[in-house]
């Protein structure tokens, strides 16, 4: 599958992650975001600035329950909590957030 | 409590068994197996530091091991125990935990 | 549910010219969340593993080597080197990257994750654990 | 008692997976228990049906195949070794639009979680590798 992004096609993976890490864009990811029938609000952006963040950092997507602990310290409560994210994710703050995020799918290995 | 340890390189390319024998404790056990079973050979240049280590740690050598490599007993040093691979679960099973130094 | 058992990683090969460094970081990661007793050993070439300074631009292989910091956050707070092994490859602890925890029972202070241990301090770490994994 | 195995050298190449073979047989063989065996590392290319050594060499997969059929042996590859190296079961081939799958019966492919979960469970685990 691919992506429409001002004219050009990302290319995706069959679960809708993006092969070159490089195309990413905020453009692309609002199109990953209606892809995935979710409307990117300014708490989506958050979260996706930190995913990407904590990726440059250390080269890895953080687990759910670290990502729940950090968004929680750099966030705030509101919406650093399982419920909230939960909520804003329907399909897993980890795996859809890093969907949209453009980083690395889960390979899932729990 | 002891600890088994299982080597599987030669001491003449690989610093494994010379780490392993820098860690072990009295009472653990190592087991030779695979290309570490050179390092049971009597005469070697690691030799000396096996023997001198066999007092208060028990040494093995897997016995298919060293056959396959034309390491008859009387080839090893003494105090090198050969076991087979039954005894190999024994010695796992005898002592509190296996670590493969790999 | 039954008391935690103690997990020791053990880490003797260098990072790069084999797998055996990263595959090993990715089961410390997944094994977090097992919430065990988890203490990770860098011994030999192992201790390559934690230098700084690590730039794998020019041969294409992903950098791990930050991944390491993120450990505190999967609560994996123990990661003993060996003095012995640091020496004689010619490297001072100071060699190393820096490595912290928050310590949620000291009023989220931060730690070094770090501890250099002697030669028999690693023995007798290997012989206190239940499980051991090498890489 | 139980054991749980971790081997973590591919076939062939190296011993390691020869060794894990013959142990965990003499382990059964004593009456131990071997509830699972974990193939990480390049031990996940023992799980390729794609393998065909010459007739007088054994037969790596097969063994492990047949071995775990007689004893009910859980044989966990890992899935992100296995992505890795091109080792696939039919659901993953399906789903990554690859036209082929390899994974050997008796097999399957899971996360590693399950090598901590033997971890636990197990009354010694012994890793065999290089």
């Amino acid at each position: 599958m691919s992506y429409q992004v001002n004219g050009t096609a990302i290319e995706a993976d069959e679960d809708g992650y993006i092969v070159n890490l490089d195309e990413w864009s905020k453009d692309l990811a609002e199109e990953i975001a209606k892809a995935e029938g979710l409307p990117m609000t300014d708490d989506h952006w958050k979260v996706i600035d930190f995913l990407r963040n904590y990726y440059d950092e250390f080269q890895i997507a953080p687990a759910v329950r670290v990502l729940v602990k950090n968004a929680k310290k750099k966030l705030g409560p509101d919406i650093g909590n399982n419920k909230t994210l939960e909520a804003m994710f329907p399909d897993g703050a980890a795996k859809q957030g890093c969907k949209i995020a453009g980083l690395p799918k889960p390979t899932g290995c729990v | 409590m002891s600890t088994l340890h299982t080597v599987n390189k030669s001491p003449f390319g690989d610093s494994a068994f010379n780490s392993c024998l820098e860690h072990c404790k009295p009472g653990d056990g190592i087991l030779l197996i695979e290309d570490a079973v050179y390092g049971a050979v009597a005469g070697s240049a690691v030799a000396a530091k096996v023997e001198a280590r066999a007092g208060d740690v028990g040494i093995y050598v897997l016995d298919g091991d060293a056959k396959a490599r034309g390491l008859a007993a009387g080839k090893l040093i003494k105090q090198v125990k050969p076991v087979g691979y039954d005894g190999f679960v024994d010695l796992v099973a005898e002592h509190d935990r296996t670590q493969s130094w790999l | 549910m039954p008391e935690a058992k103690k997990f020791l990683y053990v880490n003797r090969k260098a990072p790069y010219g084999t797998i055996y460094a990263l595959e090993s970081l990715e089961v410390v990661l997944i094994g977090a969340a097992f919430e065990q007793d988890v203490s990770l050993a860098f011994l030999d070439d192992g201790v390559f593993q934690l230098t700084r300074d690590q730039n794998t631009d020019e041969i294409g292989v992903k950098n791990f080597s930050p991944t390491f910091r993120a450990l505190g956050d999967y609560e994996v707070t123990k990661l003993f080197v060996e003095k012995e092994s640091l020496e004689e490859r010619g490297l001072a602890p100071s060699d190393l990257q820096e490595i912290m925890y928050e310590d949620e029972d000291d009023d989220w202070e931060e730690k070094p994750s770090i501890h250099i241990v002697s030669r028999s301090e690693m023995a007798d770490i290997m012989a206190d654990q239940d499980v051991v994994l090498s890489f | 008692m139980k054991f749980g195995i971790v081997v973590s050298e591919g076939p062939y190449t190296h011993q390691a997976a020869d060794t894990a073979y013959h142990f965990a047989k003499a382990a059964l063989d004593k009456g131990h228990e071997v509830p699972r065996v974990f193939f990480y590392h390049d031990g996940v290319n023992v799980a390729t049906n794609l393998s065909i050594p010459p007739q007088d060499e054994r037969h790596i997969q097969k063994n492990w195949t047949e071995l775990a059929k007689a004893n009910d042996i859980d044989m966990v590859v890992c899935i992100a070794a296995a992505q890795r190296r091109g080792i696939l079961d039919e659901n993953e081939a399906k789903r990554q639009g690859k036209d082929a799958s390899n994974l050997a019966e008796g097999f399957r492919i899971s996360g590693l979680g399950q090598l901590i979960e033997m971890g636990i469970e197990c009354d010694r685990t012994v890793t065999f590798g290089d």
